[in-house]
């Protein structure tokens, strides 16, 4: 394989994981925390994608789409739970679940 | 398998792309979940997706990364830029905020994970990753693709649209408005206040 | 030229009743005129319930030997069939406690959605590839996130939705990222490929794998609301509407047992000197963290929600043992512990609709004497929760405390012996709540509200959730009957 | 039939919870099933043959076969004689419940008859965990009884009772747990019996909470202080039992090598305790905390017959036991129809109730006088044979055991003498009846026991064991019987 070998790329996509892990542990807006979601997702794709390529077979593709369309309905429902919110003037803060402390 | 990767030459040019997609995608990356305003973070996930996109198709996966182009960047990141333009891109501090404790504890694991999956590739890096396989002609095409679809995994493709089915429920649900809330949204506007 | 492959729709049939209900209800929320749309949506999704348990156990009958379905993505066994029986049952139940609900929209919806969540869980009781998993889990959490949020007028709810939609996926990426892992490590997403090819080429050891199998594993432990990865439980059990919160205690956990199982039998046999260790510690964090946690809550559904965490921990130490017996133990464990965990949040729901507001511990002050059958329904969940006799809950932790001796830990006993004392002081707080005390001087019910018409269906849910756990104390043999031959079905 | 003796208790406490019975019917359902259930007993003993020493009326049935546990219920001689104890004195207790109009009486009488059934399946199980179970099943209806229908601190006497307990009953479940893999059966007919100290020690413990044992008394006081008097007859005539018969037939029997080598420390924990229980049962400002701390010092000098490990002392600890469930019942039976008339049980404010009340005298005066062992009583023969057994393991034990004696003479004469004799007590009102009829209904069989025994105390002295064990266990060995007496 031309360019890089599948260790490269993985490394990459472990960064991706837990940049995004990172992001859904101490942002405090929720869509912040969503788009941090995607790139843990992002991550993870990019593993199977490597790992695809290094086994020749294509399973990783196929389930690399769907968390794609997995991704899109997480998406689709947290934007749903978001618009609701802001909808109701809550505090869009994830610390601040007001009535709901850990 | 793509042309790129035929000649030395273009041997050189997959190496300069590469550092050039890794660039963008970890860069874009820490953009995202550092970023005050979240419109800001949503177009560099867009860039983010896009240097994935590339990574894809220099892992020989073409269909993956159309896919990645055309889900990502055209339906959920659109739907993320509507979510955020009509709630008027709030921006929050980034860091601040939360149990102190938590968040050390956050940092801590979530650089655990990444010291024990980076040593972990580094182990299999010089065994079972060292070798991969040759590539038939039909690696990462979309019909290969569509055919893994409709025989391996003909289930996942079937729950896969279950999911989604599901999702635009909820999409639905969750948009619709309530009555109550309407009357509310009148009564707040009766009172001179901004909706 | 694609041959499709063969499908077994017998497989399949618990999964596709409620499928089909699902997308029934829906169609109700369009057709069928307003005040008719619960009742229609509700029976439909009660029958689809009662269709699926019936399919799950002509399935249980004809899958003596275990083989996998649709090119392996499925196991037909009756591991899954057993499983899928007592989910099926959660659903049936959870409608009947949910129909009381005063809920003004999405009625149809919510049983939808109810449908569509069990179908999730039901599927997932029988998947053995890591992308159908992977699926499933999505499935039926999607569903779920939206149930909790489902009633949109209540910031608690969507406050519960949203944070139970960010731990969650949060949960899954670990499970995602884990699968991509393990298959980079074996090259195949079937767990008996993954199995074979761990033991074949030697790969127990390989760093991709063992990383990979304890990334799973802690996406596992959400769903299983395993400590410390349990934060999310007691917010959103407390948050979301009181019926899903039982089905969510009694279903979620019964699936992510059910499967972590499979998945750590199946594909990580070879493994089992690294998980059981780690499984072990998992355990006796959840039972203390569980139970110390649980002291010091004063809301029912929260005490209820810490409670969950610490049958967790009892679970766990089944699963730790590693042996058939300890998987016949968590079958076992289940069958009381859903009937409970579903008839105490009924109980609660009962007072809630009262009250109309949450239920704390001294809303229930003297509930025992007011609503007898309630009341002492509760006792007996109570009971069973601590694992006393004459309620399955002993026999449970009987079996869990059996399989660890069984395995050498007895100090794991000792621990699970310790916590249910430990647990004793807030099930017992809340039976002193019920009967020791009068109503009359309790906070909080000053200015009674008039009390709505008693539940039929409701009542009728608890008393099916009391006869369980009573008589799953004495009919032991015949349900322990069912689950060795599930266990039989995974490679112990 | 020893299904029946549990069955009939059960099924007559789920007719009384389920049944839209009122008051009256309630009471005299639950009278009536005691009365079967004395009658059942009594049909029982008439066939039960008591010289065999053997297990009799066997039950068993299959539960679950991977762990080899068992439904099995039997009946031993020694058994047979506490279960009828058990009967009596439970009875007695409902029936001083039905005359004392105990407010929501389905609930009350319900729980009564299933404490008696839990009770009852205690002393019948031949199954390590249905044992586990029916003592675990005693608590249940005693939560309630004392957290109901107790006195001003009731609940927190409640807690402190149960939290004892179950720290020692889940000692005890993590010591079946593990003996009953180890012998890989929980039939407690089928076990061989074990060396290990620690399986030992987790059940001993459950034991000395409940009996209870000095230095495990703390929750007694206030249980027995704040229970309705009958329950407190049941707790210390009854439940207290199941302790000792846990100690004898769990402990003792299945781990005859640790009682042996721990039998000095009990021997001198219970020592104190018998001396310890005397003294403050003697400085007692009430009755209650007479008959209390006098349960105490009494279930240490039964504990002691039990650890003399010699027959002698068994069969005086079984007489005893049957002994002091009797008096100890009829002690607070009584103490709660004086409190009834009195309003208080604080000594110094009783007094002079002798005066114009001859049957309530004659009664406290036959229980007080049993209860101090005088010469020719049926504590007196319990007493004495336990004096003997222990005597094998030192003569010290035995003057102990002699001086408590004396000191048992002392609490009961002050509590006769202050309740009876002396200058009538500010609470005592002229209008305090005599005891009526009904009263006597439940008094009298409980006395009339007691006499029974004292006139023949070998009915249960010499029929508890027969000649010797039918299972030569490790117990045998260290008894040193030879094969002979093993049948």
């Amino acid at each position: 394989m031309a360019g890089p070998g599948i260790p490269a790329y993985l490394g990459v996509a472990v960064f991706l994981f837990v940049t995004g892990a990172f992001g859904v542990l101490l942002r405090r807006s929720p869509l912040i925390v969503l788009l941090s979601l995607e790139i843990m997702l992002n991550g993870a794709n990019l593993a199977l994608i490597a790992f695809s390529r290094h086994w020749g077979n294509g399973d990783g593709q196929i389930f690399a789409i769907s968390v794609m369309a997995v991704a899109a309905a997480e998406v689709v429902v947290g934007l749903g739970l978001i618009v609701a919110m802001a909808r109701k003037k809550l505090n869009l803060d994830v610390d601040e679940l007001s009535s709901l402390k850990g | 398998m793509s042309l790129l990767a035929v000649t030395a030459v273009g041997n050189v040019l997959v190496w300069a792309v590469w550092v050039l997609a890794v660039a963008t995608c970890i860069g874009t990356g820490l953009l995202v979940v550092t970023r005050t305003n979240p419109f800001h973070s949503a177009l560099a996930l867009i860039g983010n997706l896009g240097s994935l996109a590339v990574l894809y198709l220099l892992l020989s996966s073409e269909f993956v990364a159309a896919a990645q182009v055309l889900v990502y960047a055209g339906a959920v990141m659109v739907m993320f830029l509507f979510v955020i333009a009509y709630l008027g891109g709030k921006a929050d501090a980034p860091w601040i905020g939360g149990r102190t404790w938590h968040q050390a504890a956050s940092a801590v694991a979530g650089l655990a994970i990444l010291v024990n999956v980076l040593v972990a590739i580094g182990m299999a890096a010089g065994g079972s990753l060292k070798h991969e396989a040759q590539l038939d002609q039909v690696f990462g095409s979309p019909s290969e693709i569509g055919r893994l679809f409709l025989t391996d995994h003909l289930l996942a493709f079937e729950v896969t649209s279950i999911v989604l089915l599901i999702a635009a429920v909820g999409g639905v649900v969750l948009g619709s408005h309530a009555r109550r809330s309407e009357a509310e949204d009148a009564a707040a506007l009766a009172a001179g206040e901004q909706v | 030229m694609i041959t499709t492959p063969h499908v077994d729709w017998f497989a399949l049939s618990p999964t596709l009743a409620l499928l089909a209900v699902a997308a029934s209800a829906l169609l109700a929320a369009v057709l069928v005129p307003g005040p008719l749309r619960k009742p229609v949506s509700a029976t439909v999704t009660f029958a689809g319930f009662v269709g699926s348990f019936a399919a799950a156990a002509v399935l249980y009958a004809h899958s003596a030997d275990a083989h996998g379905a649709l090119t392996g993505s499925l196991m037909r066994d009756r591991w899954g069939a057993l499983a899928q029986l007592i989910l099926a049952g959660a659903g049936a139940l959870a409608v009947l406690v949910s129909y009381g609900e005063r809920t003004k929209e999405h009625v149809s919806e919510y049983y939808a959605l109810l449908a569509a969540a069990g179908a999730g869980m039901i599927f997932l009781a029988q998947a053995s590839s890591l992308l159908t998993i992977f699926l499933g889990v999505e499935w039926f959490s999607i569903a779920l996130y939206i149930l909790c949020a489902i009633d949109i007028d209540r910031a608690s709810r969507l406050e519960a939705g949203l944070k139970y939609l960010i731990t969650g996926s949060f949960g899954s990426a670990f499970l995602l990222f884990g699968s991509a892992l393990v298959y980079g490590a074996t090259g195949t997403l079937r767990l008996d490929l993954i199995g074979r090819a761990v033991a074949d080429r030697g790969l127990s050891d390989d760093p991709l794998l063992v990383v990979g199998l304890a990334m799973m594993l802690v996406g596992l432990a959400f769903k299983m609301s395993v400590a410390p990865f349990h934060q999310w439980t007691p917010d959103v059990y407390q948050g979301a509407p009181t019926p899903i919160s039982g089905f969510m205690g009694a279903a979620t956990k019964a699936v992510a047992f059910v499967l972590t199982i499979r998945i750590l039998q199946t594909a990580f046999a070879q493994d089992a000197h690294l998980w059981t260790v780690l499984l072990a510690v998992l355990a006796v964090a959840s039972l203390v963290i569980g139970n110390l946690a649980a002291l010091v809550q004063t809301d029912v559904k929260r005490i209820l929600a810490y409670s969950s965490v610490s049958h967790a921990g009892f679970m766990l130490m089944a699963v730790a043992a590693d042996s058939a017996l300890g998987g016949r133990a968590v079958l076992y464990y289940l069958i009381p512990y859903s009937a409970m965990s579903i008839g105490a949040f009924a109980v609660v729901a009962a007072r809630e609709r009262e009250l109309g507001h949450d239920v704390s511990a001294d809303d229930l002050a003297g509930y025992g004497w007011e609503r007898p059958v309630l009341g002492v329904a509760l006792w007996i969940f109570m009971l069973g929760f601590a694992g006393f006799p004459l309620t399955g809950g002993f026999i449970g932790k009987f079996y869990a405390f059996s399989a660890a001796y069984r395995h050498g830990w007895l100090w794991l006993v000792i621990i699970g012996a310790a916590a249910t004392a430990v647990s004793l002081w807030y099930y017992l707080g809340i039976v002193r709540q019920l009967f020791l005390r009068s109503s009359a001087g309790a906070a909080g019910s000053t200015g009674t509200p008039s009390a709505p018409p008693r539940d039929a269906l409701l009542q009728i849910a608890v008393v099916a959730c009391v006869a369980i756990t009573v008589a799953s104390f004495f009919a032991v043999q015949p349900l322990i009957d069912l689950a060795k031959h599930a266990a039989g079905s995974l490679p112990f | 039939m020893a299904l029946w003796l549990i069955l009939l208790p059960l099924g007559a406490a789920l007719a009384v919870w389920l049944l839209p019975l009122d008051r009256l019917a309630a009471t005299g359902l639950a009278l009536a099933a005691v009365l079967g259930e004395i009658g059942l007993w009594i049909t029982t003993l008439v066939r039960f043959d008591l010289d065999s020493g053997k297990l009799q009326f066997e039950e068993q049935a299959s539960w679950f076969k991977d762990l080899g546990v068992t439904f099995h219920l039997g009946l031993w001689g020694y058994s047979l004689w506490l279960i009828g104890m058990t009967v009596l004195v439970l009875g007695a207790a409902i029936a001083f419940g039905a005359r004392a109009g105990r407010e929501r009486p389905r609930a009350y009488f319900g729980l009564m008859l299933f404490l008696l059934a839990a009770v009852v399946a205690v002393f019948e199980a031949q199954d390590l965990l249905l044992f586990y179970v029916a003592w675990e099943a005693m608590l249940i209806p005693l939560y309630f009884l004392v957290g109901v229908w107790g006195g001003a601190g009731r609940v927190a006497a409640t807690y402190k009772f149960v939290v004892y307990t179950i720290a020692g009953s889940l000692l005890m479940l993590t010591s079946i747990i593990v003996y009953g893999l180890q012998q890989g059966t929980f039939d407690m007919t089928l076990t061989t019996g074990s060396g290990s100290m620690w399986l030992f020690l987790g059940f001993a413990a459950a034991f000395a909470i409940k009996a209870p044992l000095f230095p495990f008394h703390g929750w007694l006081p206030q249980a027995y202080r704040e229970s309705p008097p009958e329950v407190a007859a049941v707790l210390s005539g009854v439940v207290s039992k199941t302790a000792a018969y846990g100690f004898l037939r769990l402990g003792v029997i299945e781990f005859g090598g640790p009682s042996l080598r721990i039998r000095d420390t009990v021997l001198a924990l219970a020592a104190v305790g018998l001396v310890y229980g005397s003294i403050v049962a003697f400085r007692q400002p009430d009755l209650r905390g007479i008959i209390a701390y006098s349960s105490l010092a009494q279930m240490s000098l039964i504990t002691m017959g039990i650890f003399s490990i010699n027959l002698a002392g068994f069969d005086g600890a079984i007489l005893q036991m049957v002994n002091h469930g009797l008096i100890s019942g009829v002690m607070f039976l009584l103490a709660g129809l004086v409190e009834r008339r009195a309003g208080t049980s604080d000594v110094a404010r009783l007094g002079g109730l002798a005066r114009g009340r001859p049957i309530l005298a004659t009664a406290l005066l036959a229980a007080g006088m049993i209860a101090l062992a005088v010469p020719g009583s049926a504590t007196f023969g319990g007493e004495f044979l336990i004096l003997t057994g222990v005597f094998a393991s030192g003569w010290a034990w035995t003057v102990v055991g002699a001086a408590a004696i004396v000191l048992a003479a002392m609490y009961a004469l002050r509590l006769i003498s202050a309740v009876l004799h002396d200058r009538k007590g500010e609470a005592v009102t002229d209008s305090a009846r005599d005891l009526r009829l009904p009263e006597l209904a439940f008094v009298l069989p409980l006395l009339g026991c007691l006499i029974a025994l004292s006139i023949w105390p070998n009915a249960v002295a010499s029929h508890s064991f027969g000649k010797a064990f039918e299972r030569c266990t490790p117990l045998a060995n260290v008894l040193k019987l030879t094969a002979e007496d093993c049948p």
